[in-house]
């Protein structure tokens, strides 16, 4: 079982959180052209290599970040959303 | 006439469901009084009312209870053998004005067990696949994971391990546990 | 047979022996046998039969997961017979056999051979006709198929499983395990040593070589504090993390290792040539553990073939233990067994300068022939090199390289909190491998931070060149992968028609696909592959080793698993009333009491209660908790007056119905909304997420357990609640449709909601969960004058369709629009986000594809039932989504979709029933019962 | 014993076939390059060559010929899905399968043992329903049965569970089997070899070269070549290789997991499935038992397999055969899958005027070899799309003309 790092919770088993995908930025929909908040819907990031993602620590219903390799399936960091940039 | 049914109680909805007793021991707290403080102001609120607020995922003792802090904003009293106390903190709390976080309803969406007894270790490991060895996890530690697949905040208290868990779930969690355990009653502890 | 004398056979214990059968025939054996070691003792070698041959088998290893030692027992299929422990009365059987294990009548088989080439069911079993693969050869081969049987009553006994947890896991007790696990452990680690056998040991348990040095490691391991030794213990893969099973008998414990060693040492590898899979052909090994475990020996008269030093070992201990040594075969170019050559030429025996070319012999070894030269005996002990054992470290990320100079299988590791020690690392050999242990040790503890004293110099190894024997015969049967009973040109074949590249040969000839998933197979198959297509052996690799690493019981990998089931408060109170309960997700609900139609009526004429616990409830609180749900929802809720109850329409980014509910504004800063039974953690999560990503000041709070609900509805419903006293004025004035309360009722404290699902006056009072029996009892007693009577959840579906009230994912799916559903009155114009918001509008711009409409159909006719097609022209444009027949309207009543140019009250549909039956319909409003919805507002 | 196998027992030497050719030197242009040396590109390669008369293909592959999804699904073939797109597209598929070990002279194994796919909720029972209406409707084999009907299917699955594992009902699709999976592959490849396609294993495509709208040339590890036509059919690299020619799917790639006992004599006749359990189970013609069923619940490009999923699998087959528990687990392993956000594949034209793609394929495309193929090598042929394809078109994705196929496609594969 992967361990997974919860910034408030500390390493547990993967089996213990959900995936909620990786994160996306909404274009803005009063602005968005169709084209735009359909590649927003339907397009996810899945291009080899480090992905910054939302999980949530299900016991806890803590939600944070985590930049994992979809190749290696290495968890560079996790971290609050409170911390991202 | 004020009356509580817990789910072991005459007409619950586990009445009738036997607890694990002997070298392991499954007690049911759940009629033992708690209060769960959640979202903005909670926190305020304690420190202003003189609680010293131990970090996320860990408890302190507080006025004969304890406070055990879950999330930044999200706090749990138990009250066992401190109700008093406990009514005493809800009614400055009630009539506090200004913010001071909600009700989580704890006391009522939480069942609570103790786990207790010379096989409770091997039993937990069998339970939690987190690492609850007393060093690893003292008693000031909270654990929010699972038992037996079901969400669970778990601590290592003088008496055995307290398992706070949702409250519709508990003839399931009795069921799973027994199963788990049944041999430990009559084994020595291993490996 | 008569076992060796003491003190061979450390394993058994000759005060107890123990009676069982094999095909029905008695055997004795001692405690501490396994049933291969019992059946040997007893002269019975031949234990199985081949999976393509029917050729007789037996053992090989004494320690792998041959398909040639698995044998039937009582309800458990394919048993490792060299592993299973001996018990009384066990019954003992062979496994794919025809007849009798001596008398198998598919060894008619072995005789086809030359008919059944490689891959043979590629190129026939076509014809005639095109089903004739299912009809007639399929059968066919299916009878044939498989080893063991299944016992449909089998239980499978019993499982348990558990965690643990280490500084240090070593895998694998032999010398170098035992050294790693005490230099930690002694350094104050906390490790675990996990060892398969009954005494740890390894090599040295059965030869010569080490067994000095075992006695004080294992005080040492006696003696270490925080080192747990578990005997008997297989660890069966490597996941990520270093996440290992551990598993013995009926026990899974799931390990988490912050570090791991393995010392899983290596794996003979058999010589290729013809009939070298006749039983009383053995690895040296072999011979060496029945004779040191379990004083068997292993034949009368052997030939030794030795590549190695060990193969000299081996005939010394066989000499030992007074079986006739006919000669040793030793092929290699100026090898030899130094010193022990010497002893076993003083002894007379011959040492050949040749390999085994050929054996023969019908179910036992009869004779091998050696350069040309046939020699009786009834045991060939074979040394013939060793291949690391890879499948772990290479589960763990490890590459298994290969050294063209020495001919060696060589691992390493990737970067990583994994250590490998022993002759999984090359480093074979009493001392080395000890020393080796110690080195892999301390490496560990450097990894783990803390002090590690510097290793001691490990002895400089240096392996002779390995060159394992290979001899194809022009006539075949020499194996290359027994499991499968692959040989020499069954590779070759393979190669030629194209399958060259490993992964392809494995697919197409099934080289390493059996029981021992290619153990023993792996270096000839390298060689022979690597010969054939030019390339070096390093090149041609080893096939990918995926977990598990030996056999492990289905029951065991379930033990942890139970279907989780909850229990609204007001169980009990369903039982005791005799209530039919249904699942419904993880919930138990009542589905009737009593007659639906009078469950029905009563809520029609007086008054129902029916259990809504199940119910999602969610408190949203803080300054922006309206506001939040206006992002959420699609109706406008932050203008919602106080005390007000509003529905609530969920939509996901697609702009698709996936929930709804209601909320009731209990205050400024306050709303308790509820959520449909189905869908409440996954939208309990979803408003979690979206206020991580919106940041906003609300607070949620899941109350779904915490409360309780009763919907008491019907034209009775507000006299009951009177009676049952309440805090608060119930009239319709005071208390009119989609409006809340807190308050009391029957001294309960409740929120009150005027809403329902049946169209009648309702009143749906939510409860702390431990008040819930209580205000049950209480309804129940002030409803017994006015014909309140509960009901379950069928009477319910039939009340809500005849007020067309959707049920969302019965009749709605993964694409439905407010729009289909005719609730444009839901979607709020005004505000400027919510979920779904942007997508609804675009596919509004596409039109409607499909309506969702009321159905009436001619009474008395026949009716189609759910999920029947509505048809346009011959073509299906909808389907009906619901139908049940109405007590109230005596009538069926239902819903479905059609075109949206037929969604007209009063157009012909036609739906198609389930015999094929087309029925017309007429379409209509929804609402079949009361359009006008007076009775609710009441 | 069948006569064709009189030959090999006959002959002095062994009759060797060559199915596949060894990698050739590559050319320096293709009519056709088709990406994916699995089963999709094969057949197309194998439609192209004997339907089309294009004979200049070269299928690339990085590895070893359908040593991807191909070598890894578990063979389930089957139509029962509930749009009247998806069945007649799939329908299609199965056709194609019980003419297809004539057609390519190598026997695929083939066998319509039926699949039972079981309800354990009213609710999945009315979504049988429908299936069972569209597809009988538009004429395959699907019909719901009860529980009798259920037990006289499978006289051994465990029935009386109680709560939500209790089986209330199933889905009978006759025409549901299984085939060999790798010989599928093999035999589009063995007779597109022979009608003068070039296979190239170990060949990577490192990227495309454009020249306005149309892919120029293809670079890969083994040089550079040209190109009229491309098809991408790379299965779990879909996305990735897209990318490379400018094109981003709307893919996510999860990895699927699945696992095999070792051979038992044969108990299990049909495909029996369980939509609450993520399980399915089937016994192969050697006895073993394939259970398949989990996808990882996170985006993944790995093959790694997982011991929570093989506890999850193992849990769901002893639910339904309570005898299992003692029955030996011999393998597991994983596939990458490419999944699309309505669970339905993508076929069809691309922004590039001359790729092409077959993609999106998930967990379901291995029944869709021989009508993907078959289809691809037409739309590449002739340069439009047939109806047949047109609603499994990248483009629905912008204009939410999504496929309503989600419920039909979990756990059963």
């Amino acid at each position: 079982m992967k361990i997974l790092t919860c910034p408030m919770n500390g390493p547990r088993n993967i089996d213990e959180f959900q995936s909620f995908g990786p994160m996306r930025e909404a274009p803005d929909p009063e602005v968005a052209s169709d084209a735009d908040w359909a590649r927003y819907l339907f397009q996810a990031e899945n291009q080899p290599g480090v992905v910054v993602e939302w999980w949530r620590h299900v016991p806890s219903n803590y939600f944070f970040l985590a930049e994992r390799d979809i190749v290696t399936n290495r968890v560079l960091r996790t971290f609050d959303p409170g911390e991202a940039e | 006439m004020i009356q509580q049914v817990h789910p072991r109680n005459p007409g619950g909805a586990a009445e009738g469901l036997a607890l694990p007793k002997g070298p392991l021991d499954l007690a049911d707290l759940t009629a033992a009084p708690r209060f769960g403080l959640k979202g903005p102001g909670s926190t305020d609120w304690l420190i202003g009312h003189g609680a010293a607020l131990p970090e996320v995922n860990r408890l302190a003792d507080w006025q004969g209870m304890r406070l055990l802090r879950l999330g930044r904003e999200d706090l749990l009293l138990l009250a066992e053998g401190a109700g008093e106390a406990l009514d005493r903190t809800l009614e400055s709390w009630r009539a506090h004005p200004g913010p001071r976080g909600w009700s989580a309803w704890r006391e009522e969406g939480w069942a609570w067990f103790r786990l207790s007894g010379p096989a409770q270790d091997e039993a937990m490991a069998r339970l939690c696949a987190v690492d609850l060895r007393p060093t690893i996890f003292p008693g000031d530690r909270i654990a929010q994971t699972r038992i037996c697949g079901v969400e669970a905040v778990v601590l290592r208290g003088g008496r055995g391990f307290d398992i706070l868990f949702d409250i519709t779930l508990t003839a399931h969690l009795i069921g799973r546990v027994a199963a788990a355990t049944h041999d430990l009653c009559q084994r020595e502890v291993e490996p | 047979m008569s076992r060796l004398p003491e003190p061979w056979g450390t394993r058994i214990d000759r005060t107890r022996p123990l009676r069982f059968r094999f095909e029905g025939r008695e055997v004795m054996g001692f405690a501490g046998d396994s049933i291969a070691s019992a059946l040997a003792a007893d002269g019975q070698w031949m234990l199985s039969r081949s999976f393509k041959y029917h050729r007789p088998r037996g053992i090989l290893s004494m320690a792998g997961a041959e398909a040639n030692t698995l044998v039937q027992l009582p309800g458990q299929p394919n048993m490792l017979a060299e592993r299973v422990a001996l018990c009384e009365g066990l019954e003992v059987r062979a496994q794919n056999v025809s007849g009798s294990l001596a008398r198998d009548r598919g060894a008619v088989l072995d005789l086809l051979g030359r008919f059944l080439p490689v891959g043979f069911y590629y190129r026939s079993f076509m014809g005639p006709g095109k089903d004739a693969f299912l009809r007639v050869w399929e059968p066919m081969i299916r009878r044939r198929a498989g080893l063991g049987t299944i016992e449909p009553a089998a239980t499978g006994g019993e499982f348990i499983a558990a965690h643990l947890h280490c500084d240090l896991l070593v895998v694998g007790g032999g010398l170098a395990g035992l050294s790693a696990a005490v230099t930690a452990a002694e350094a104050g680690a906390d490790v675990i040593l996990c060892d398969e056998n009954t005494m740890p040991g390894g090599a040295a348990t059965w030869q010569r070589e080490g067994a000095a040095a075992l006695p004080g490691l294992l005080a040492r391991v006696e003696a270490a504090p925080g080192l747990r030794l578990m005997r008997k213990t297989t660890c069966n893969g490597w996941f990520e993390d270093n996440w290992l099973p551990l598993i013995r008998d009926g026990r899974l414990w799931r390990t988490r290792a912050r570090q791991v060693i393995f010392a899983t040492g290596a794996i003979g590898q058999p010589p290729v040539f013809r009939n070298n899979d006749l039983p009383g052909i053995l690895l040296g090994s072999a011979a060496q553990r029945l004779m040191a475990h379990y004083a068997v020996r292993p034949g009368r008269r052997a030939v030794v073939l030795a590549t190695e030093p060990e193969g000299y070992r081996v005939a010394l201990d066989l000499a030992e233990a007074g079986v006739e040594l006919a000669a040793l075969a030793d092929p290699r170019p100026g090898g030899s067994g130094g010193q022990m050559a010497a002893v076993l030429r003083r002894r007379g025996v011959e040492v050949i300068r040749a390999t085994v070319e050929e054996a023969r012999g019908r179910r036992h070894l009869k004779a091998v022939r050696v350069g040309g030269r046939w020699i009786d005996c009834d045991l060939l002990a074979v040394s013939a090199g060793e291949v690391p054992a890879w499948q772990l470290p290479c589960q763990a990320g490890a590459r298994l390289g290969h050294d063209e100079a020495t001919g060696r299988f060589r691992l390493s590791l990737p970067e990583g909190p994994l250590g490998l020690a022993g002759a999984v690392n090359g480093r074979g050999g009493a001392e080395a491998a000890r020393a080796d242990g110690a080195r892999a040790a301390l490496e560990a503890l450097a990894r783990l931070g803390g002090p590690a004293p510097a290793p001691e110099p490990a002895p400089e190894t240096a392996p002779g060149a390995f060159a394992l024997p290979v001899a194809a015969h022009p006539k075949g049967r020499d194996f290359v992968d027994l499991d499968e009973d692959l040989q020499v040109k069954d590779l070759i074949h393979t190669v030629q028609e194209g399958y060259g590249e490993l992964e392809l040969l494995k697919r197409f000839s099934t080289l390493g696909m059996g029981p021992s998933q290619g153990r023993h197979s792996a270096a000839a198959a390298a060689r022979i592959l690597a010969q054939a297509t030019g390339r070096t052996v390093g090149e041609v690799g080893v096939t990918t080793a995926r977990p598990p690493v030996g056999p492990e019981p289905l029951g065991l990998l379930a033990a942890g698993d139970a279907p989780v089931e909850r229990r609204t408060a007001l169980h009990g109170r369903h039982l005791a009333l005799g209530a039919r309960m249904q699942p419904a997700g993880a919930w138990w609900r009542p589905f009737q009491y009593g007659d639906v139609a009078d469950e029905v009526a009563a809520v029609r004429q007086a008054a129902g209660m029916l259990d809504v616990s199940t119910l999602g409830k969610l408190e949203l609180r803080g300054p922006e908790a309206g506001a939040f749900l206006d992002r959420l929802y699609t109706m406008a809720h932050a203008n919602q007056p106080i005390g007000r109850v509003r529905y609530c329409l969920m939509l996901n980014e697609m702009g698709t119905v996936i929930d709804d509910g209601v909320a009731f504004r209990m205050a400024e800063d306050r709303y308790y909304v509820t959520a449909t039974t189905g869908a409440v953690a996954r939208v309990y999560a979803d408003m979690l997420f979206w206020n991580a990503q919106w940041r906003m000041k609300v607070d949620v709070a899941n109350l779904t357990s915490a409360f309780a609900a009763i919907n008491v509805t019907g034209p009775r419903a507000r006299a009951i609640l009177q009676a049952a006293g309440s805090s608060f004025d119930l009239s319709t004035a005071a208390f009119p449709h989609l409006h809340g309360r807190e308050g009391e009722v029957a001294g309960v404290p409740v929120r009150a909601m005027r809403i329902g699902f049946t169209g009648e006056v309702s009143v749906e009072l939510h409860c702390p969960a431990s008040r819930a029996v209580p205000l049950w009892e209480a309804l129940t007693e002030a409803g017994k004058a006015e014909g309140l009577l509960p009901y379950g959840l069928e009477a319910s579906r039939i009340l809500r369709l005849e007020k067309g009230h959707i049920i969302i994912g019965q009749d709605t799916d993964a694409l439905t629009t407010p729009d289909e559903l005719g609730m444009g009155w839901a979607i709020s114009r005004r505000k400027p986000f919510f979920v779904g918001k942007r997508a609804l509008e675009m596919r509004q711009r596409l039109g409607l594809s499909r309506r969702l409409v009321g159905l009436r159909f001619p009474e008395g006719g026949k009716l189609p039932g759910e999920s029947c097609l509505i048809l346009r022209k011959g073509t299906p444009v909808g389907h009906v989504t619901s139908i049940a027949q109405s007590p109230t309207l005596g009538r069926a009543v239902a819903l479905g979709y059609v075109h949206p140019e037929d969604a007209v009250e009063g157009t012909q549909v036609t739906a198609k029933c389930r015999n094929g039956t087309l029925v017309a319909a007429q379409v209509m409003n929804h609402v079949s019962f009361d359009p006008d919805g007076r009775r609710q507002e009441m | 014993m069948p006569l064709r196998l009189l030959k090999y027992g006959l002959s002095r030497r062994y009759p060797v076939r060559g199915d596949l050719p060894p990698t050739p030197d590559l050319r320096p242009a293709y009519d056709v390059v088709i990406v994916g040396g699995g089963g999709h590109g094969l057949a197309c390669a194998y439609y192209l060559s004997r339907y089309h008369g294009i004979r200049s293909v070269a299928v690339l592959e990085k590895g070893w010929l359908a040593g991807g999804n191909t070598a890894r699904n578990t063979t389930t073939i089957r139509s029962n899905y509930i749009t009247p797109e998806g069945i007649a597209f799939y329908r299609e598929g199965v056709q194609l399968f019980e003419e297809m070990s004539r057609e390519l002279d190598f026997n695929v194994m083939f066998s319509q043992r039926g699949q039972l796919t079981l309800a354990h909720s009213e609710a999945t029972l009315r979504s049988f329903h429908l299936r069972a209406e569209m597809g009988r409707h538009l004429g395959t084999r699907i019909e719901v049965v009860d529980t009798k009907g259920v037990e006289a299917l499978a006289p051994l699955l465990h029935m009386d569970y109680g709560g939500a594992l209790e089986i209330v009902g199933g889905l009978w699709h006759a025409d549901g089997g299984t085939a060999r999976h790798d010989a599928v592959a093999w035999g589009y490849a063995s007779q597109a070899a022979r009608r003068g396609v070039e296979l190239h294993q170990r060949t990577e495509v490192l990227a495309f070269e454009r020249v306005g709208e149309r892919i120029g040339a293809v670079l890969t590890n083994r040089g550079r070549i040209g190109c009229g036509n491309v098809l991408i059919a790379c299965g779990g690299m879909n996305y990735p290789v897209a990318l490379k020619a400018g094109v981003e799917l709307p893919i996510r790639n999860f990895p699927l997991q699945a696992m095999v006992t070792q051979p038992l004599k044969p108990f299990l006749h049909n495909l029996v499935s369980s939509v609450s359990l993520h399980t399915y189970l089937v016994q192969t013609d050697r006895g073993e038992v394939v259970i398949g069923g989990g996808s990882d619940p996170y985006q993944l490009y790995s093959t790694r397999s997982t011991l929570d999923m093989k506890e999850h699998l193992a849990a769901g087959a002893v639910h339904l055969f309570p005898f299992l528990k003692s029955v030996q687990l011999t393998r597991q392993w994983a596939g990458i899958t490419d999944m699309t956000p309505d669970y339905s594949p993508i076929m069809g034209a691309s922004p590039v005027e001359n790729l092409w793609l077959d993609c999106g394929w998930g967990t379901w495309g291995f029944k869709a070899t021989p009508v993907a193929g078959k289809r691809m090598a037409e739309t590449i042929a002739t340069g439009r799309v047939p109806a047949i394809l047109k609603p499994f078109a990248l483009a629905r994705f912008g204009s939410f003309r999504l496929l309503n196929e989600m419920g039909a496609t979990a756990a059963s594969h």
